[in-house]
Protein backbone atom coordinates (compact mmCIF):
# COMPACT_ATOMS: atom_id res chain seq x y z
CA UNK A 1 0.00 0.00 0.00
CA UNK A 2 1.76 3.59 -0.96
CA UNK A 3 0.65 6.65 1.18
CA UNK A 4 0.09 9.51 -0.43
CA UNK A 5 0.87 12.09 2.35
CA UNK A 6 1.42 9.93 5.75
CA UNK A 7 1.79 11.64 9.44
CA UNK A 8 3.37 10.60 13.03
CA UNK A 9 2.31 12.05 16.05
CA UNK A 10 3.96 11.61 19.41
CA UNK A 11 2.27 13.03 22.58
CA UNK A 12 1.96 12.17 26.06
CA UNK A 13 -1.21 10.35 27.87
CA UNK A 14 -2.55 13.22 29.02
CA UNK A 15 -6.45 13.35 29.03
CA UNK A 16 -6.31 16.67 26.94
CA UNK A 17 -4.43 15.16 24.21
CA UNK A 18 -7.70 13.16 23.45
CA UNK A 19 -9.37 16.28 21.83
CA UNK A 20 -5.66 17.76 20.71
CA UNK A 21 -5.06 14.10 18.75
CA UNK A 22 -9.03 14.43 17.34
CA UNK A 23 -8.10 17.84 15.96
CA UNK A 24 -4.78 16.50 14.21
CA UNK A 25 -6.89 13.56 12.65
CA UNK A 26 -9.83 15.97 11.24
CA UNK A 27 -6.40 18.64 9.92
CA UNK A 28 -5.00 15.70 7.80
CA UNK A 29 -7.80 14.00 6.74
CA UNK A 30 -9.53 17.26 6.04
CA UNK A 31 -6.80 17.40 2.98
CA UNK A 32 -8.99 14.70 0.91
CA UNK A 33 -12.91 15.80 1.45
CA UNK A 34 -14.40 13.37 3.71
CA UNK A 35 -18.29 13.85 4.28
CA UNK A 36 -18.98 15.44 7.75
CA UNK A 37 -19.86 12.09 8.56
CA UNK A 38 -16.90 10.76 7.70
CA UNK A 39 -14.73 13.05 9.48
CA UNK A 40 -16.91 12.35 12.59
CA UNK A 41 -16.93 8.78 12.67
CA UNK A 42 -13.09 8.97 12.12
CA UNK A 43 -12.51 11.69 15.71
CA UNK A 44 -14.89 9.30 17.31
CA UNK A 45 -13.22 5.95 16.55
CA UNK A 46 -9.46 8.01 17.63
CA UNK A 47 -10.61 9.05 20.38
CA UNK A 48 -11.40 5.73 22.02
CA UNK A 49 -8.07 4.57 20.91
CA UNK A 50 -6.61 7.49 22.54
CA UNK A 51 -8.51 7.77 26.02
CA UNK A 52 -8.20 3.66 25.98
CA UNK A 53 -4.12 4.22 25.57
CA UNK A 54 -4.73 6.56 28.37
CA UNK A 55 -6.94 5.45 30.69
CA UNK A 56 -5.90 1.44 30.52
CA UNK A 57 -2.52 1.50 28.73
CA UNK A 58 -1.17 3.76 31.29
CA UNK A 59 -3.62 3.88 33.83
CA UNK A 60 -4.18 7.46 34.52
CA UNK A 61 -0.57 8.16 34.43
CA UNK A 62 0.26 11.27 32.52
CA UNK A 63 3.99 10.19 31.46
CA UNK A 64 2.98 7.61 28.86
CA UNK A 65 3.78 8.01 25.58
CA UNK A 66 1.23 7.54 22.53
CA UNK A 67 2.02 7.17 19.22
CA UNK A 68 -0.46 7.97 16.55
CA UNK A 69 0.20 7.69 12.45
CA UNK A 70 -2.34 8.83 10.24
CA UNK A 71 -2.08 7.61 6.80
CA UNK A 72 -3.73 8.08 3.17
CA UNK A 73 -3.84 6.15 0.17
CA UNK A 74 -4.06 6.96 -3.03
CA UNK A 75 -7.55 4.74 -2.99
CA UNK A 76 -8.89 7.03 -0.70
CA UNK A 77 -7.98 4.96 2.42
CA UNK A 78 -7.40 6.37 5.79
CA UNK A 79 -5.41 4.28 8.06
CA UNK A 80 -4.88 5.28 11.34
CA UNK A 81 -2.43 3.61 14.19
CA UNK A 82 -2.46 4.14 17.62
CA UNK A 83 -0.02 2.44 19.73
CA UNK A 84 1.09 2.63 23.82
CA UNK A 85 3.60 0.98 25.64
CA UNK A 86 1.48 0.20 28.69
CA UNK A 87 -0.09 -2.77 30.04
CA UNK A 88 -1.05 -4.47 27.39
CA UNK A 89 -3.99 -6.70 27.19
CA UNK A 90 -4.59 -10.07 28.35
CA UNK A 91 -7.46 -11.74 26.25
CA UNK A 92 -7.91 -9.44 23.19
CA UNK A 93 -11.35 -11.41 21.47
CA UNK A 94 -12.49 -10.60 25.51
CA UNK A 95 -11.57 -7.16 25.50
CA UNK A 96 -13.21 -6.65 21.93
CA UNK A 97 -17.15 -7.92 23.29
CA UNK A 98 -19.29 -4.84 23.51
CA UNK A 99 -19.61 -4.16 27.52
CA UNK A 100 -16.86 -5.90 28.92
CA UNK A 101 -14.36 -3.24 30.66
CA UNK A 102 -11.90 -3.76 33.48
CA UNK A 103 -12.50 -0.06 34.07
CA UNK A 104 -14.12 1.55 36.63
CA UNK A 105 -18.00 0.08 35.64
CA UNK A 106 -19.47 3.38 36.97
CA UNK A 107 -17.00 5.71 34.42
CA UNK A 108 -16.53 2.73 31.27
CA UNK A 109 -19.09 1.06 29.35
CA UNK A 110 -17.02 -1.43 27.78
CA UNK A 111 -18.35 -0.26 23.98
CA UNK A 112 -14.65 1.24 22.76
CA UNK A 113 -13.99 -1.08 20.53
CA UNK A 114 -17.80 -1.57 19.29
CA UNK A 115 -17.70 1.94 18.91
CA UNK A 116 -14.52 1.94 16.71
CA UNK A 117 -15.97 -1.48 14.98
CA UNK A 118 -19.12 0.39 14.30
CA UNK A 119 -17.48 3.67 12.86
CA UNK A 120 -14.75 2.38 11.22
CA UNK A 121 -14.40 0.24 8.25
CA UNK A 122 -11.53 -2.25 10.22
CA UNK A 123 -10.52 -2.15 13.24
CA UNK A 124 -7.06 -4.56 14.33
CA UNK A 125 -5.73 -5.08 17.82
CA UNK A 126 -2.49 -6.07 18.37
CA UNK A 127 -1.28 -6.31 22.19
CA UNK A 128 1.18 -7.91 24.28
CA UNK A 129 0.65 -8.14 28.22
CA UNK A 130 3.34 -5.69 30.20
CA UNK A 131 4.99 -4.94 26.49
CA UNK A 132 1.70 -2.23 24.83
CA UNK A 133 -1.31 -1.94 22.72
CA UNK A 134 -1.77 -0.92 19.04
CA UNK A 135 -4.96 -0.31 17.15
CA UNK A 136 -5.47 -0.16 13.34
CA UNK A 137 -8.28 1.96 12.05
CA UNK A 138 -8.86 1.60 8.22
CA UNK A 139 -11.92 3.89 6.83
CA UNK A 140 -12.52 3.72 3.53
CA UNK A 141 -13.62 7.14 2.29
CA UNK A 142 -16.42 7.86 -0.05
CA UNK A 143 -15.16 7.38 -3.69
CA UNK A 144 -17.47 9.76 -5.20
CA UNK A 145 -16.05 12.75 -2.95
CA UNK A 146 -13.51 13.27 -5.85
CA UNK A 147 -10.73 11.52 -4.48
CA UNK B 1 -17.32 21.11 27.47
CA UNK B 2 -19.54 23.86 29.02
CA UNK B 3 -22.50 22.78 31.75
CA UNK B 4 -25.38 24.78 32.80
CA UNK B 5 -28.44 23.88 35.08
CA UNK B 6 -31.94 24.60 35.36
CA UNK B 7 -33.88 23.34 38.14
CA UNK B 8 -38.18 22.59 37.55
CA UNK B 9 -40.49 20.99 40.12
CA UNK B 10 -37.75 18.32 41.80
CA UNK B 11 -36.56 18.24 37.54
CA UNK B 12 -33.06 19.18 37.38
CA UNK B 13 -31.91 19.69 34.01
CA UNK B 14 -28.04 19.77 32.87
CA UNK B 15 -27.68 21.44 29.94
CA UNK B 16 -24.27 20.26 28.34
CA UNK B 17 -22.54 21.89 25.92
CA UNK B 18 -19.18 21.04 23.66
CA UNK B 19 -17.02 17.70 23.29
CA UNK B 20 -18.16 15.15 25.78
CA UNK B 21 -15.03 12.81 25.64
CA UNK B 22 -13.07 11.10 28.69
CA UNK B 23 -11.35 13.74 29.39
CA UNK B 24 -14.47 16.79 30.01
CA UNK B 25 -16.68 13.31 31.19
CA UNK B 26 -14.23 13.52 34.28
CA UNK B 27 -15.33 17.16 35.12
CA UNK B 28 -19.23 17.24 34.25
CA UNK B 29 -19.67 14.18 36.61
CA UNK B 30 -18.68 15.42 39.54
CA UNK B 31 -20.92 18.42 38.85
CA UNK B 32 -23.90 17.02 38.01
CA UNK B 33 -23.72 14.55 41.27
CA UNK B 34 -23.18 18.08 43.35
CA UNK B 35 -25.74 20.01 41.99
CA UNK B 36 -28.35 17.07 41.88
CA UNK B 37 -27.88 16.48 46.04
CA UNK B 38 -27.30 20.14 46.18
CA UNK B 39 -30.91 21.00 44.95
CA UNK B 40 -32.44 17.84 46.02
CA UNK B 41 -33.72 16.79 42.76
CA UNK B 42 -35.35 13.67 42.02
CA UNK B 43 -35.28 13.83 38.43
CA UNK B 44 -33.00 14.63 36.13
CA UNK B 45 -32.89 15.33 32.22
CA UNK B 46 -29.47 15.50 30.07
CA UNK B 47 -29.83 17.73 27.42
CA UNK B 48 -27.19 17.06 24.21
CA UNK B 49 -28.89 19.41 22.15
CA UNK B 50 -25.24 21.61 22.52
CA UNK B 51 -23.43 18.64 22.21
CA UNK B 52 -20.76 19.12 19.20
CA UNK B 53 -18.76 15.64 20.02
CA UNK B 54 -19.26 12.41 21.59
CA UNK B 55 -17.87 8.96 22.58
CA UNK B 56 -18.28 6.12 24.37
CA UNK B 57 -17.46 8.37 27.53
CA UNK B 58 -20.92 9.70 27.20
CA UNK B 59 -22.44 6.54 27.78
CA UNK B 60 -20.31 5.75 30.73
CA UNK B 61 -21.70 9.45 32.21
CA UNK B 62 -25.48 8.14 31.45
CA UNK B 63 -24.73 4.91 33.43
CA UNK B 64 -23.59 6.62 36.26
CA UNK B 65 -26.33 9.59 36.77
CA UNK B 66 -28.44 6.20 35.66
CA UNK B 67 -27.67 5.08 39.27
CA UNK B 68 -27.25 8.11 40.62
CA UNK B 69 -31.12 8.93 40.00
CA UNK B 70 -31.98 5.63 40.95
CA UNK B 71 -31.10 5.74 44.23
CA UNK B 72 -33.77 9.14 44.70
CA UNK B 73 -36.19 6.72 43.23
CA UNK B 74 -36.20 9.41 40.50
CA UNK B 75 -36.01 9.09 36.62
CA UNK B 76 -33.59 9.78 33.99
CA UNK B 77 -34.17 11.59 30.27
CA UNK B 78 -32.55 12.65 27.62
CA UNK B 79 -33.30 15.42 25.35
CA UNK B 80 -32.29 16.82 21.93
CA UNK B 81 -29.57 13.87 20.70
CA UNK B 82 -28.29 14.02 17.12
CA UNK B 83 -28.79 11.08 15.05
CA UNK B 84 -24.79 10.59 15.53
CA UNK B 85 -25.34 10.25 19.10
CA UNK B 86 -28.47 8.37 18.78
CA UNK B 87 -26.35 5.61 17.05
CA UNK B 88 -23.71 5.00 20.11
CA UNK B 89 -26.46 5.50 22.55
CA UNK B 90 -28.34 2.79 21.12
CA UNK B 91 -25.00 1.05 20.34
CA UNK B 92 -24.70 0.84 24.08
CA UNK B 93 -28.26 0.09 25.40
CA UNK B 94 -29.04 2.56 27.20
CA UNK B 95 -32.64 3.41 25.56
CA UNK B 96 -33.12 0.30 27.86
CA UNK B 97 -32.83 2.38 31.28
CA UNK B 98 -33.28 6.37 29.55
CA UNK B 99 -36.13 7.43 27.03
CA UNK B 100 -35.13 9.85 24.82
CA UNK B 101 -36.56 13.11 23.14
CA UNK B 102 -36.65 15.17 20.78
CA UNK B 103 -36.43 18.59 23.01
CA UNK B 104 -35.98 19.29 26.63
CA UNK B 105 -39.81 20.62 26.64
CA UNK B 106 -40.99 17.13 25.77
CA UNK B 107 -38.90 15.69 28.12
CA UNK B 108 -40.30 17.60 30.98
CA UNK B 109 -43.49 16.97 29.57
CA UNK B 110 -43.11 13.15 29.96
CA UNK B 111 -41.80 13.47 33.37
CA UNK B 112 -44.93 15.23 34.96
CA UNK B 113 -47.22 12.83 32.85
CA UNK B 114 -45.54 9.86 34.78
CA UNK B 115 -45.95 11.54 38.30
CA UNK B 116 -49.55 12.35 37.27
CA UNK B 117 -50.43 8.70 36.61
CA UNK C 1 13.04 23.93 31.48
CA UNK C 2 10.15 21.29 32.19
CA UNK C 3 7.15 20.75 29.55
CA UNK C 4 3.48 20.23 30.94
CA UNK C 5 2.87 19.56 27.79
CA UNK C 6 4.61 18.33 24.53
CA UNK C 7 3.95 17.06 21.04
CA UNK C 8 6.27 15.94 18.33
CA UNK C 9 4.82 15.46 14.44
CA UNK C 10 6.88 13.57 11.38
CA UNK C 11 5.07 14.86 8.04
CA UNK C 12 6.55 14.47 4.61
CA UNK C 13 8.01 17.57 2.80
CA UNK C 14 4.58 18.35 0.88
CA UNK C 15 3.17 21.98 0.80
CA UNK C 16 -0.51 20.69 2.07
CA UNK C 17 1.66 20.22 5.11
CA UNK C 18 1.97 23.66 6.15
CA UNK C 19 -1.76 24.28 6.43
CA UNK C 20 -1.67 21.25 8.32
CA UNK C 21 0.95 22.16 11.05
CA UNK C 22 -0.90 25.39 11.12
CA UNK C 23 -3.39 23.36 12.74
CA UNK C 24 -1.85 21.40 14.66
CA UNK C 25 -0.22 24.31 16.17
CA UNK C 26 -3.37 25.75 16.90
CA UNK C 27 -5.25 22.73 18.08
CA UNK C 28 -2.38 22.02 21.00
CA UNK C 29 -1.18 25.91 21.96
CA UNK C 30 -4.81 26.22 21.90
CA UNK C 31 -5.05 24.39 25.42
CA UNK C 32 -3.13 27.80 26.69
CA UNK C 33 -5.48 30.16 26.45
CA UNK C 34 -3.39 32.22 24.13
CA UNK C 35 -4.89 35.86 22.38
CA UNK C 36 -5.84 35.57 18.94
CA UNK C 37 -3.16 37.45 17.86
CA UNK C 38 -0.64 35.05 20.02
CA UNK C 39 -2.15 32.02 17.74
CA UNK C 40 -1.96 33.83 15.01
CA UNK C 41 1.70 34.96 15.11
CA UNK C 42 2.68 31.23 16.09
CA UNK C 43 0.76 30.16 12.98
CA UNK C 44 2.97 32.37 10.92
CA UNK C 45 5.96 31.74 12.33
CA UNK C 46 5.62 28.33 11.95
CA UNK C 47 4.38 28.53 8.32
CA UNK C 48 7.73 30.11 7.09
CA UNK C 49 9.66 27.31 9.35
CA UNK C 50 7.72 24.65 7.37
CA UNK C 51 7.91 26.00 3.92
CA UNK C 52 11.42 27.10 4.19
CA UNK C 53 11.96 23.41 5.33
CA UNK C 54 9.90 21.91 2.14
CA UNK C 55 11.29 24.80 -0.54
CA UNK C 56 15.18 25.35 0.45
CA UNK C 57 15.38 21.83 2.51
CA UNK C 58 14.32 19.62 0.30
CA UNK C 59 14.15 21.86 -2.40
CA UNK C 60 10.73 20.91 -3.49
CA UNK C 61 11.21 16.47 -3.46
CA UNK C 62 8.05 15.73 -1.63
CA UNK C 63 9.67 12.61 -0.16
CA UNK C 64 11.60 14.40 2.65
CA UNK C 65 10.82 13.92 6.38
CA UNK C 66 10.35 17.04 8.27
CA UNK C 67 10.19 17.08 12.21
CA UNK C 68 8.10 19.22 14.31
CA UNK C 69 8.15 19.57 18.31
CA UNK C 70 6.00 21.74 20.00
CA UNK C 71 5.90 21.71 24.10
CA UNK C 72 4.45 24.24 26.78
CA UNK C 73 6.20 24.99 30.07
CA UNK C 74 4.07 26.10 33.17
CA UNK C 75 5.49 29.80 32.87
CA UNK C 76 3.72 30.17 29.71
CA UNK C 77 6.68 29.40 27.42
CA UNK C 78 5.47 28.02 23.64
CA UNK C 79 8.56 26.36 22.68
CA UNK C 80 8.73 25.14 18.79
CA UNK C 81 11.38 23.38 16.82
CA UNK C 82 11.40 22.55 13.06
CA UNK C 83 13.66 19.99 11.87
CA UNK C 84 14.81 19.10 8.39
CA UNK C 85 17.53 16.37 7.16
CA UNK C 86 17.78 18.63 3.62
CA UNK C 87 20.78 20.74 2.33
CA UNK C 88 21.55 22.57 4.99
CA UNK C 89 22.14 26.66 4.90
CA UNK C 90 25.86 27.84 4.35
CA UNK C 91 25.89 31.02 5.91
CA UNK C 92 23.17 31.70 8.70
CA UNK C 93 23.89 35.34 9.25
CA UNK C 94 23.19 35.98 5.51
CA UNK C 95 20.43 33.71 5.22
CA UNK C 96 18.53 35.42 8.63
CA UNK C 97 19.45 39.41 6.62
CA UNK C 98 15.78 40.61 5.23
CA UNK C 99 15.36 40.29 1.66
CA UNK C 100 18.05 37.31 1.38
CA UNK C 101 17.02 34.48 -0.56
CA UNK C 102 18.51 32.13 -2.67
CA UNK C 103 14.81 30.71 -3.85
CA UNK C 104 13.50 32.35 -7.05
CA UNK C 105 12.93 35.91 -6.58
CA UNK C 106 9.91 35.53 -8.21
CA UNK C 107 8.39 33.96 -5.53
CA UNK C 108 10.23 33.80 -2.37
CA UNK C 109 10.92 37.24 -0.48
CA UNK C 110 13.42 36.42 1.80
CA UNK C 111 11.45 38.02 4.29
CA UNK C 112 10.72 34.54 6.16
CA UNK C 113 13.17 34.56 8.97
CA UNK C 114 12.51 38.22 9.64
CA UNK C 115 8.65 37.38 9.64
CA UNK C 116 9.87 34.69 12.07
CA UNK C 117 11.46 37.44 14.18
CA UNK C 118 9.20 39.92 14.22
CA UNK C 119 6.34 37.64 15.73
CA UNK C 120 7.89 34.82 18.35
CA UNK C 121 10.12 36.36 21.24
CA UNK C 122 12.99 33.93 20.01
CA UNK C 123 14.61 32.08 16.78
CA UNK C 124 17.18 30.12 17.06
CA UNK C 125 18.93 28.92 13.61
CA UNK C 126 21.39 25.90 13.55
CA UNK C 127 22.47 23.98 10.48
CA UNK C 128 25.20 21.91 8.85
CA UNK C 129 25.25 22.35 4.73
CA UNK C 130 24.50 18.47 3.87
CA UNK C 131 23.00 17.62 6.99
CA UNK C 132 19.65 20.04 7.91
CA UNK C 133 18.37 22.59 9.62
CA UNK C 134 16.61 22.92 12.71
CA UNK C 135 14.94 26.60 13.44
CA UNK C 136 13.70 26.76 17.37
CA UNK C 137 10.88 29.40 17.83
CA UNK C 138 10.06 30.91 21.22
CA UNK C 139 6.98 32.80 22.36
CA UNK C 140 6.40 33.88 25.47
CA UNK C 141 2.53 34.24 25.83
CA UNK C 142 1.24 37.15 27.86
CA UNK C 143 0.63 35.86 31.53
CA UNK C 144 -2.56 37.40 32.35
CA UNK C 145 -4.39 35.06 29.90
CA UNK C 146 -4.85 33.09 33.72
CA UNK C 147 -1.84 30.49 31.86
CA UNK D 1 -7.65 29.52 -0.86
CA UNK D 2 -9.93 30.75 -3.21
CA UNK D 3 -9.83 33.62 -6.05
CA UNK D 4 -12.79 35.39 -7.92
CA UNK D 5 -12.15 38.35 -10.38
CA UNK D 6 -13.92 41.05 -11.80
CA UNK D 7 -13.18 43.66 -14.41
CA UNK D 8 -14.09 47.10 -14.33
CA UNK D 9 -12.36 49.37 -17.36
CA UNK D 10 -8.64 47.99 -18.05
CA UNK D 11 -8.69 47.29 -13.87
CA UNK D 12 -8.24 43.09 -13.15
CA UNK D 13 -9.80 43.17 -9.45
CA UNK D 14 -8.72 40.08 -7.93
CA UNK D 15 -10.55 38.60 -5.00
CA UNK D 16 -8.61 36.03 -2.50
CA UNK D 17 -10.02 34.91 -0.10
CA UNK D 18 -8.87 31.43 2.21
CA UNK D 19 -5.01 31.10 3.64
CA UNK D 20 -2.42 32.32 1.52
CA UNK D 21 0.72 30.28 1.96
CA UNK D 22 3.36 28.96 -0.09
CA UNK D 23 1.40 25.67 -1.28
CA UNK D 24 -1.74 28.16 -2.28
CA UNK D 25 0.43 30.74 -3.61
CA UNK D 26 1.41 28.48 -6.30
CA UNK D 27 -1.88 28.26 -7.78
CA UNK D 28 -3.03 31.74 -7.34
CA UNK D 29 -0.17 32.97 -9.26
CA UNK D 30 -0.99 31.43 -12.57
CA UNK D 31 -4.31 32.32 -12.31
CA UNK D 32 -3.96 35.84 -11.46
CA UNK D 33 -1.49 36.35 -14.51
CA UNK D 34 -3.52 34.33 -16.67
CA UNK D 35 -6.50 35.84 -16.06
CA UNK D 36 -4.71 39.53 -16.81
CA UNK D 37 -3.34 38.05 -20.08
CA UNK D 38 -6.77 36.89 -21.43
CA UNK D 39 -8.63 40.49 -20.21
CA UNK D 40 -5.51 42.32 -21.11
CA UNK D 41 -5.87 44.44 -18.24
CA UNK D 42 -3.70 46.90 -17.65
CA UNK D 43 -3.84 47.50 -13.81
CA UNK D 44 -4.84 44.85 -11.25
CA UNK D 45 -6.14 45.46 -7.35
CA UNK D 46 -5.15 42.43 -5.33
CA UNK D 47 -8.12 42.22 -2.59
CA UNK D 48 -7.01 40.47 0.87
CA UNK D 49 -10.66 41.43 2.61
CA UNK D 50 -10.73 37.74 2.65
CA UNK D 51 -7.99 36.79 3.21
CA UNK D 52 -7.87 34.50 6.88
CA UNK D 53 -3.95 33.67 6.93
CA UNK D 54 -0.99 34.87 5.10
CA UNK D 55 2.59 34.80 5.75
CA UNK D 56 5.54 35.68 3.58
CA UNK D 57 4.36 33.85 0.70
CA UNK D 58 1.69 36.64 0.10
CA UNK D 59 4.65 38.85 0.10
CA UNK D 60 6.05 37.43 -2.92
CA UNK D 61 3.02 37.05 -5.10
CA UNK D 62 2.60 40.50 -4.57
CA UNK D 63 6.24 41.23 -5.80
CA UNK D 64 5.83 38.84 -8.64
CA UNK D 65 2.42 41.09 -9.92
CA UNK D 66 4.03 44.02 -9.61
CA UNK D 67 6.77 43.13 -12.26
CA UNK D 68 3.60 41.78 -14.24
CA UNK D 69 1.63 44.74 -14.23
CA UNK D 70 4.84 47.14 -14.67
CA UNK D 71 5.36 45.58 -18.38
CA UNK D 72 2.31 46.68 -19.13
CA UNK D 73 2.72 50.84 -17.67
CA UNK D 74 0.07 49.73 -15.32
CA UNK D 75 -0.69 50.17 -11.48
CA UNK D 76 -0.77 48.08 -8.81
CA UNK D 77 -2.40 48.29 -5.61
CA UNK D 78 -4.13 46.40 -2.82
CA UNK D 79 -7.06 46.78 -0.48
CA UNK D 80 -8.63 45.41 2.78
CA UNK D 81 -5.72 44.37 4.31
CA UNK D 82 -6.01 43.74 7.53
CA UNK D 83 -3.81 45.16 10.63
CA UNK D 84 -1.71 41.72 10.57
CA UNK D 85 -1.51 41.38 6.90
CA UNK D 86 -0.52 45.37 6.79
CA UNK D 87 2.38 44.09 9.63
CA UNK D 88 4.14 41.99 7.05
CA UNK D 89 3.45 44.32 3.73
CA UNK D 90 5.35 47.04 5.65
CA UNK D 91 7.98 44.83 6.71
CA UNK D 92 8.61 44.01 3.64
CA UNK D 93 8.40 47.44 2.05
CA UNK D 94 5.84 46.49 -0.01
CA UNK D 95 4.34 49.60 0.38
CA UNK D 96 6.74 51.63 -1.64
CA UNK D 97 5.84 49.83 -4.58
CA UNK D 98 1.96 49.16 -4.12
CA UNK D 99 -0.12 51.55 -2.37
CA UNK D 100 -3.34 49.80 -0.08
CA UNK D 101 -6.32 50.83 0.66
CA UNK D 102 -9.24 50.26 2.81
CA UNK D 103 -11.87 48.89 0.00
CA UNK D 104 -11.82 47.99 -3.39
CA UNK D 105 -14.06 50.92 -3.90
CA UNK D 106 -11.25 53.17 -2.51
CA UNK D 107 -8.91 51.46 -4.76
CA UNK D 108 -10.91 51.50 -7.86
CA UNK D 109 -11.70 55.57 -7.46
CA UNK D 110 -7.53 56.27 -6.22
CA UNK D 111 -6.45 54.12 -9.82
CA UNK D 112 -9.22 56.33 -11.59
CA UNK D 113 -8.03 59.61 -10.63
CA UNK D 114 -4.64 58.84 -11.33
CA UNK D 115 -5.63 58.08 -14.76
CA UNK D 116 -7.24 60.99 -15.11
CA UNK D 117 -4.57 63.37 -14.00
N1 LIG E 1 -4.67 0.43 25.12
C1 LIG E 1 -5.10 -0.51 25.99
N2 LIG E 1 -4.25 -1.01 26.91
C2 LIG E 1 -4.65 -1.95 27.80
N3 LIG E 1 -5.91 -2.44 27.84
C3 LIG E 1 -6.81 -1.97 26.95
C4 LIG E 1 -6.46 -1.01 25.99
N4 LIG E 1 -7.55 -0.76 25.23
C5 LIG E 1 -8.53 -1.54 25.70
N5 LIG E 1 -8.10 -2.30 26.74
C6 LIG E 1 -8.88 -3.29 27.49
O1 LIG E 1 -10.05 -3.62 26.76
C7 LIG E 1 -11.22 -3.35 27.54
C8 LIG E 1 -12.38 -2.95 26.65
O2 LIG E 1 -12.10 -1.71 26.03
P1 LIG E 1 -13.26 -0.83 25.41
O3 LIG E 1 -14.13 -1.68 24.57
O4 LIG E 1 -12.64 0.35 24.76
O5 LIG E 1 -14.15 -0.36 26.65
P2 LIG E 1 -13.79 0.58 27.90
O6 LIG E 1 -12.70 1.53 27.50
O7 LIG E 1 -15.07 1.31 28.17
O8 LIG E 1 -13.37 -0.31 29.01
C9 LIG E 1 -10.78 -2.30 28.53
O9 LIG E 1 -11.59 -2.25 29.67
C10 LIG E 1 -9.35 -2.76 28.84
O10 LIG E 1 -9.34 -3.83 29.73
N1 LIG F 1 15.35 24.88 6.09
C1 LIG F 1 16.24 25.47 5.26
N2 LIG F 1 17.13 24.72 4.57
C2 LIG F 1 18.03 25.29 3.74
N3 LIG F 1 18.11 26.61 3.54
C3 LIG F 1 17.26 27.42 4.20
C4 LIG F 1 16.28 26.89 5.09
N4 LIG F 1 15.59 27.93 5.60
C5 LIG F 1 16.10 29.05 5.07
N5 LIG F 1 17.12 28.76 4.22
C6 LIG F 1 17.94 29.73 3.46
O1 LIG F 1 17.75 31.03 4.01
C7 LIG F 1 17.28 31.93 3.01
C8 LIG F 1 16.41 32.98 3.63
O2 LIG F 1 15.22 32.39 4.14
P1 LIG F 1 13.94 33.29 4.43
O3 LIG F 1 14.34 34.50 5.22
O4 LIG F 1 12.91 32.42 5.04
O5 LIG F 1 13.44 33.81 3.02
P2 LIG F 1 12.87 33.00 1.75
O6 LIG F 1 12.27 31.73 2.21
O7 LIG F 1 11.86 33.92 1.18
O8 LIG F 1 14.03 32.78 0.83
C9 LIG F 1 16.61 31.04 1.99
O9 LIG F 1 16.50 31.66 0.73
C10 LIG F 1 17.52 29.81 2.00
O10 LIG F 1 18.69 30.05 1.25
Amino acid sequence: MEYINQIKLEMRSKSENEAFARSVAAAFTSQFDPTVEELTDIKTAISEAISNAIIHGYQDKVDGIIKMEIAATASGRIVIIVEDKGVGIEDIDKAREPLFTTGNSEERSGMGFTVMESFMDKVIVESTPGEGTRVTLIKVLDQTNGF
Amino acid sequence: MGITFEMIDDILIAVLSGELDHHSSLEIREEIDHTFDAFQANNLILSFEKVTFMDSAGVGVIMGRYNKVRSKNGKLVLSGCSEYIDRILDMAGIYTIAKGYPSTKEAIKALRREKGE
